[in-house]
């Protein structure tokens, strides 16, 4: 897919051309965030071409696929990099995946960006800032805080469950940062629970908490599992709000719980319901693409691409490391996820976190906080 | 008596080592092998300590494995703590040493009392222990859990790639052309037979097994230190199927097949990259069509026969991916 | 003459079946004793028993050898094997994909040992017991006349050269005691004739005591000392081949009126 | 009735058939015997069909089944006991013979059937319910006769029938093998023990190494020096 | 104890999930020794061909299984055909990668032709979707179906395989293919009725889990297809009422384990046990641990 690069000079500037690496997992266990992820980066480089493209060049998507497998993010970020001659790589979806290349950026100097790795430690490690290092959503404490004071404070919760996915530090990290803060808000914890990705049955561990008793649960983890477990827990009779985090946003979360998506809630960058028309084009535009509505990763993916291409129109020259200060400058971005500035001590967005809230099946609550 | 077929040795398999070393080596000093090439070689290298340290079990013992990722785990883990607590090569030799010896642990203590096992309830209870190897890792808070561990520092380099892989695979030849690892063939070739002319069996199945989780764990060190992160899903179940694809690919019982088919899917997985969406696709159609032309294998178990060990008496000496 | 194989009261149930039951048998140091009897009497039975392959529902086995007795009911076969008993099976069991000479080097190396850090690193001992190995292994093949095909793999030699590779690995063990099953089935006369010369011969030049199931009955009539009738896995006669053969019980269980 | 013109065989590169016809008339027993490795065994393979041969022809009553598959010459009346026996061992003695009758279209006759199986071999009937794989070794050669003329075969091939049995047992097989050829069985019989082979047999063939060295009526066979001192021991 | 009788019901759903799929892996294991990595697939084929039926053709229930089970078998019958079959004189293992290799081809396609995301199955009917108090335990009417298919299944099956010819045929093909050609079996045609068979059970797996979960996706063959070999395997490979006490256990061993120890180490106590069991009965819970007659 990759043209060949004649005399192409430093910084991946071909004649007419600016390419953007895509480093994702389109294949194997998470490729359902990898692809997700893609589309949204495709649609926007489709509207910002179609658009005229940036500075007048068209941006060129290099994508390849990493299988989910770590040391394949790292080869092809090595590669995207010193043979691509990329000028930005966006992706992978997961933090161990962006962890993966974060000194493979670091040595080239090409920054690196993703819509949805979370980990708190993934742009500060130890203390510093990791200079190539971006992202475009929450960090993990960021939204497993704000969780927890919602519980204890709109839902007057005391007590709490955790049911975490215990393969995934998305899930464990917010987890961990509810757990914290809940504790630090004069509430307990009764009890945790864990699954692992893929899981579909939930009831055993669903079956131990009922006999047990709490005011909320705090099930931190992406729609696939959390739908058939929000399902199965108000068969079995569990009546206690469910709270989550953006994994939770897509239109499948709803069709997978059925009736039983009733005192649901989670944190996001944005509500679908929302009606600043940047959000209602945005949804237009890409159930127009594909056939359905956008799900979190993809609203991510989408919002990347355009950071990615705003800072290139901003860099004062096609460098990795003049991208790189064009990314950390970025102020209010506005983009479909919600409008941030990039904080340049941590590298991740600053931004504004909505509830959305859930009543037999339907968005019935949206908080900005 | 060594001395002769020593120096023989030394001539015919030493320097095309040496000189695949040496250009390898200028290719990098002159930038003509980049940061990606290396990464490959390296892959390819960690594939082939793996496969040939598995193929030592299953295709020379007969013991169908389906585990070997959690040998590499141990090693992983082993040589990634160790490292980034002391970070110099003193550390990361240690590391790689414990590695291997932890991982040999386990292979020796799981070993003995599931090596009775026969088939495929072995390969479950591999795969078994595996899976807990997995898990614990993944629940432990000193290797940081499913978040992974991060910043290892990266020691490896082209030669220690060299050293670690060359040697491993003399070192795995060597034994299985003793006679430690002509009883481990009587196993795999009848096992009551092998028993009736004395050869203890549990010890030959245990002790291979043993040194293939050493080998095993070590080319986890290898990963852990040139990949520099590591998180206990690398080493599920599809890894030790990986391991096993190229095995069998390469031929059971055969480690120069071993080799090669290491090299052959890394060529094959680098050209299929331009593919993105189809490379899987294209992949696994290439596996199942080569499988269907070659189901012994690219090389059969040819070069196990212990003449090519006989002949190194001989006038002529042997190469080291000799076919018979 | 001191005995060098004593069973005593052996039993083996499978299930329902009395296999072998309550016999009593001995073999004197360098006897050629015949053990015969109809298809299902438990001959193998007995062979499974000796050498491990089967732990005995009842009874003792007793092995003398350099004057120090041994128990063997139940042992492991390899250490049955390593303490001086070697065997043939009634159907082959070679090591088919390896050569004719690794099947014998096989054998013969358990008696020369070496450590495992020779092996990795080939230190001075490997390859001083290797050449070891090698030289006698060659040298039974040649006794065995299979010394041309010592390179070719097991499962192309011809049914014969199979059936004396087996008797070669066998005697790789370096046995006192040699149990053979039905060596010469699947031979037409002539070489059934010559497989008698050599299993005599084998017999002086290296001390053996034999103890030989077979259905031919020119075979047996003519090299065994003693011989043992089982019937149903209980022994109905055993004496002399002249004795056994002019037994009524034998004839009417086994032989049949020709023999 | 049976006939193989100008067979070859090849395993990979191994010729083992090199180019031999023969035939069985109907009602004959005709014996091919030969030492190890002669191809005795991979002729009986390719005249049941599961070899299947460089060139050459097989025919059954006048039509030529070359190309007919293994299990449709069954249907045609040809019956093979294998070399080897090659029971059924995770089967009962009784499910071993069920199977023998595979084809059989006359369901009602098999009890008979059965009954002079039992007749022919008691022991099968006392061990009915036992696994075949723990017979003992002539046993299990009883059962794969007795399997084989569950189907009631108009040609029955034979290989080394005798191997491994009991001198008792080796005089009863060859009874019965003329038993079958009274009532009307065809039978070409490999062996080992050419002694009792040339007994039974009207025809003989003798092969050496991929090739038919002589063949002729079996008295006539049986005098021959040549034949005594390399087949019979004399 | 209301809560043991509710994790119980719990396991034996779950169980009977394993177990479903486990009875045409062991199927298809007992006739021809393969291991049929791609059966995880082929169920997951037919939960799509299902999902299919229902949501786009608005078919009901049933016909949406009976369909699914029908294309399963075709799938089944190719799959032998073109990679299997040659590979029946090979070793194992070279059939096994094989296998693995079909897996892996037909997980990527349907990821490149339905995407990677789960899909929900439509709304069931009533009768389907009710579920019973009895005494506090709750038990759903899914979970009473697929219990029982599985039961149900299993008996069929061992019906088929030890009382049929076709299963004698099976049987004898298993042991030893030559011999039974000269029986006047065609093995071929055996050969591809057991993937038939077994492919259809994988499919009516298929369709019944997704109406169970209602979730389904591209990899959901990957994990139950791991459980259920799992499970045949520890039942005894090949033996049919195995599959089904092994998916029995594993379902129940899984649930009293995350309902009672841990959640965190529910997979590595299930294996641990396993590994234990096998220890004591190396041929799984029915198989007989017989020495080779020598
Ligand atoms: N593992 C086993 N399980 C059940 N029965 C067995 C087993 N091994 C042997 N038998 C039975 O024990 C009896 C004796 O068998 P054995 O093999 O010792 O006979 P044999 O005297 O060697 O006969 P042959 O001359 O035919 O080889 C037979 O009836 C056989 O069916
Ligand atoms: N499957 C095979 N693969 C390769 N070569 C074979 C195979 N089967 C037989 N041969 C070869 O074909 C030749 C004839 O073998 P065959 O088994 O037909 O002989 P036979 O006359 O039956 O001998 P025996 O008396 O030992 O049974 C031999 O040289 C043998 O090595
Ligand atoms: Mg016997
Ligand atoms: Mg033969």
């Amino acid at each position: 897919s990759a043209k060949p690069v004649a005399n192409a000079p430093e910084g991946g500037e071909s004649a007419d051309t600016i390419k953007i690496g895509l480093n994702y997992e389109l294949s194997g266990d998470v490729a359902t965030y990898g692809q997700a992820s893609v589309a949204g980066i495709e649609l926007a480089a489709k509207e910002i071409n179609d658009a005229g493209g940036v500075n007048g060049k068209q941006i060129e998507l290099v994508k390849y696929d990493n299988k989910s497998d770590t040391a394949e993010a790292t080869t092809l970020a090595t590669k995207l990099m010193a043979q691509d001659k990329v000028v930005a790589v966006i992706g992978p979806a997961t933090s161990g995946g962006m962890k993966a290349q974060i000194q493979v950026a670091e040595k080239n100097q090409v920054p690196i960006v993703s819509g949805s790795s979370t980990a708190d430690d993934l742009t500060v490690t130890n203390g510093k800032v990791n200079e190539y290092v971006f992202r475009t959503c929450f960090n993990d404490s960021f939204q497993g805080t704000s969780a927890a004071n919602y519980s204890s404070e709109k839902l007057g919760a005391k007590t709490a469950v955790i049911i975490k996915d215990n393969s995934n530090d998305y899930s464990k990290g917010l987890a961990a940062s509810f757990d914290a803060q809940f504790k630090a808000n004069g509430g307990t914890i009764v009890g945790e629970e864990a699954y692992a990705k893929g899981e579909r049955n939930f009831n055993s561990i669903l079956t131990k908490i009922k006999g047990q008793s709490f005011d909320v649960i705090y099930l931190p983890g992406y729609y696939e599992e959390a739908g058939p477990a929000i399902k199965q827990a108000r068969e079995l009779g569990i009546t206690a709000p469910i709270l989550g985090a953006d994994g939770y946003d897509s239109p499948k979360l709803a069709e997978a719980a059925g009736a039983g998506l009733t005192d649901v809630y989670f944190t996001n960058h944005y509500s679908s319901a929302d009606t600043d028309p940047k959000v209602v084009e945005f949804i237009k535009t890409f159930k127009d693409a594909n056939g359905e509505e956008p799900s979190a990763f993809n609203a991510l993916g989408y919002d990347t691409m355009k950071f990615v291409a705003d800072a290139v129109s901003r860099a004062s020259e096609l460098t990795g490391p003049a991208v790189k200060d064009a990314m950390a400058a970025t102020k209010d971005f506005a983009g479909v996820t919600g409008t941030f500035s990039v904080d340049p001590e941590t590298h991740n967005p600053v931004k504004s976190i909505v509830f959305i809230g859930y009543k037999d099946g339907k968005i019935a609550v949206t908080e900005k906080a | 008596m060594t001395g002769k077929p020593m120096v023989r040795t030394l001539l015919t398999q030493g320097v095309p080592l040496l000189a695949l070393y040496v250009v390898v080596l200028a290719g990098l000093n002159l930038g003509l092998i980049d940061d990606y090439l290396m990464a490959t070689i390296a892959t390819l290298c960690i594939n082939i300590v793996l496969a040939v340290s598995l193929n030592l079990i299953t295709g020379f013992t007969g013991q169908f494995s389906l585990g070997h990722a959690g040998f590499m785990a141990i090693g992983a883990y082993a040589t990634g703590l160790i490292t980034i607590a002391m970070p110099t090569v003193l550390g990361f030799i240690v590391g790689l040493l414990v590695g291997g010896l932890l991982s040999a642990l386990v292979g020796f203590l799981i070993g003995l009392p599931t090596l009775r096992l026969r088939g495929d309830y072995l390969a479950i209870a591999t795969l078994g222990l595996a899976e807990i190897i997995r898990i614990v890792l993944n629940n432990l808070e000193f290797t940081n859990g499913a978040a992974g561990l991060a910043g290892i520092p990266q020691l490896m380099d082209w030669n220690w790639f060299f050293i670690l892989t060359v040697g491993s695979v003399i070192l795995i030849r060597n034994f299985l052309r003793s006679r430690h690892g002509r009883d481990a063939i009587a196993v795999r070739e009848d096992e009551i037979a092998a028993e009736s002319i004395g050869v203890d069996t549990t010890r030959a199945k245990v002790l291979s097994f043993t040194v293939g989780a050493f080998f095993g764990g070590l080319a986890g060190g290898m990963y852990a230190s040139y990949f520099y992160f590591i998180k206990p899903d690398t080493f599920g179940f599809l890894k030790s199927i990986d391991i096993l694809v190229i095995v069998v690919l390469g031929g059971l019982g055969s480690l120069s097949g071993s080799v090669i088919a290491a090299i052959l899917l890394a060529i094959i997985s680098t050209v299929l990259q331009q593919f993105t969406e189809l490379r899987m696709i294209l992949y696994a159609l290439l596996l199942v069509i080569i499988m269907v032309f070659r189901p012994q294998g690219l090389m059969g178990s040819r070069e196990i026969s212990l003449k090519v060990f006989g002949s190194l008496f001989k006038r002529k000496p042997a190469e080291p991916g000799e076919a018979r | 003459m001191s005995d060098i194989l004593r069973i005593e009261k052996l039993t083996r149930n499978f299930g329902g079946l009395a296999a072998v039951s309550n016999v009593d048998l001995r073999l004197g140091e360098g006897e050629l004793v015949g053990l015969i009897g109809p298809n299902g009497a438990g001959k193998t039975t007995v062979f499974n028993l000796l050498t491990g392959v089967y732990p005995p529902s009842s009874g003792t086995i007793a092995f003398t050898r350099d004057a120090q007795e041994l128990s063997l009911g139940g042992r492991k076969p390899n250490v049955v094997c390593r303490a001086g008993v070697g065997r043939t099976f009634q159907n082959i069991r070679l090591f088919k994909d390896l050569t004719v000479l690794e099947n014998v080097e096989i054998a013969l190396q358990q008696n020369h040992r070496y450590s495992l850090a020779a092996s990795f690193f080939r230190l001075p001992p490997f390859a001083r017991t290797e050449a070891a190995v090698r030289e006698e292994s060659m040298e039974l093949l040649a006794l065995m006349g299979l010394a041309e095909k010592a390179e070719e793999q097991a499962r192309n030699l011809p049914y014969g050269d199979q059936r004396h590779l087996e008797i070669a690995r066998a005697l790789a063990t370096r046995p006192t005691l040699l149990l053979l099953d039905e060596p010469a089935a699947g031979m037409n006369p002539a070489e059934t004739a010559e497989l008698t010369g050599l299993i005599s011969r084998l017999r002086t030049e290296f001390g053996l005591t034999i103890l030989l199931i077979e259905h031919d009955m020119s075979l047996v009539m003519k090299i065994c000392e003693r011989i043992y009738v089982l019937d149903h896995g209980v022994v109905i006669a055993s004496g002399t081949p002249a004795e056994v053969r002019a037994n009524p019980r034998v004839i009417e269980a086994y032989l049949g009126e020709e023999a | 009735m049976f006939e193989i013109k100008d067979l070859n065989v090849h395993f990979g590169g191994i010729h083992a058939i090199k180019g031999i016809s023969l035939r069985v008339e109907a009602g004959e027993i005709v014996t091919l015997i030969g030492a190890n490795g002669a191809g005795k065994t991979t002729t009986l393979r390719t005249a049941s069909g599961l070899k299947a041969p460089t060139t050459g022809s097989v025919w059954l009553e006048g039509n030529d089944i070359t190309k007919v598959s293994a299990q449709q010459r069954v249907n045609l009346g040809m019956s093979h006991v294998p070399e080897g026996r090659r029971v059924f061992a995770q089967m009962s003695v009784l499910e071993n013979l069920e199977l023998g009758a595979f084809l059989r279209k006359d369901r009602g006759n098999l009890a008979a059937d059965f009954d002079t199986v039992y007749s022919r071999f008691p022991v099968l009937a006392d061990r009915r319910k036992q696994l075949a794989g723990t017979l003992s070794g002539g046993e299990q050669q009883m059962l794969a006769m007795g399997r084989a003329l569950m189907a009631r075969p108009k040609l029955l091939l034979l290989d080394e029938p005798s191997m491994g049995l009991a001198p008792l047992l080796v005089q009863e097989i060859f009874d019965i093998v003329r038993n079958i050829n009274a009532a009307g069985t065809t039978i070409l019989l490999v062996e080992q023990n050419a002694n009792m082979a040339l007994q039974v047999a009207d025809r003989a063939y003798v092969m050496e190494t991929g090739v038919i060295v002589t063949s002729g009526p079996a008295e006539e066979l049986s005098q021959t020096e040549d034949i005594k001192r390399a087949y019979l021991g004399g | 104890m209301e809560q043991l009788a509710q994790q119980l019901i719990n396991g034996l759903s779950l169980g009977s999930i394993y177990a479903l799929i486990a009875l045409g892996y062991t199927m298809v294991y007992g006739i021809i020794q393969l291991i049929n990595f791609a059966h995880g697939e082929i169920y997951m084929v037919g939960a799509y061909v299902g999902y299919a039926c229902m949501t786009f053709l608005g078919l009901g229930f049933f016909e949406s299984l009976l369909i699914a089970m029908v294309a399963c078998s075709v799938l089944g019958v190719v799959i032998e055909r073109v990679a299997y079959k040659p590979l029946r004189n090979s070793t194992r293992i070279a059939a096994l990668i094989t296998a693995i290799g079909v897996s892996l081809l037909i997980q990527y396609t349907m990821m490149a032709l339905v995407g990677a995301d789960v899909r929900t199955y439509p709304a069931l009917p009533d009768y389907l979707s009710a579920s019973f108090n009895i005494g506090g335990v709750i038990i759903s009417a899914q979970s009473i179906l697929i219990i029982g298919t599985s039961v149900l299944l299993m008996v069929a099956l061992q019906f088929i395989v030890h009382r049929t010819r076709l299963g004698k045929a099976m049987r004898a093909v298993s042991m030893d293919a030559d011999a039974a050609r000269l029986m006047g079996v065609n093995v071929d045609t055996t050969i591809s009725f057991t993937f038939m068979l077994g492919s259809a059970l994988a499919g009516a797996a298929g369709v019944l889990v997704g109406v169970y979960y209602n979730s389904i996706n591209p990899l959901m063959g990957v994990l139950p297809g791991l459980k259920a070999f799992v499970a045949a395997v520890f039942g005894g490979i090949g033996i049919i009422p195995g599959a089904l006490i092994g998916g029995f256990f594993i379902g129940t061993a899984e649930t009293l384990v995350s309902g009672y120890l841990s959640s965190l180490f529910k997979d590595a106590v299930v294996f641990a046990i396993l590994i234990l069991v096998l220890i004591f009965r190396p041929a799984g819970l029915l198989g007989k641990n017989v020495r080779e007659k020598v």
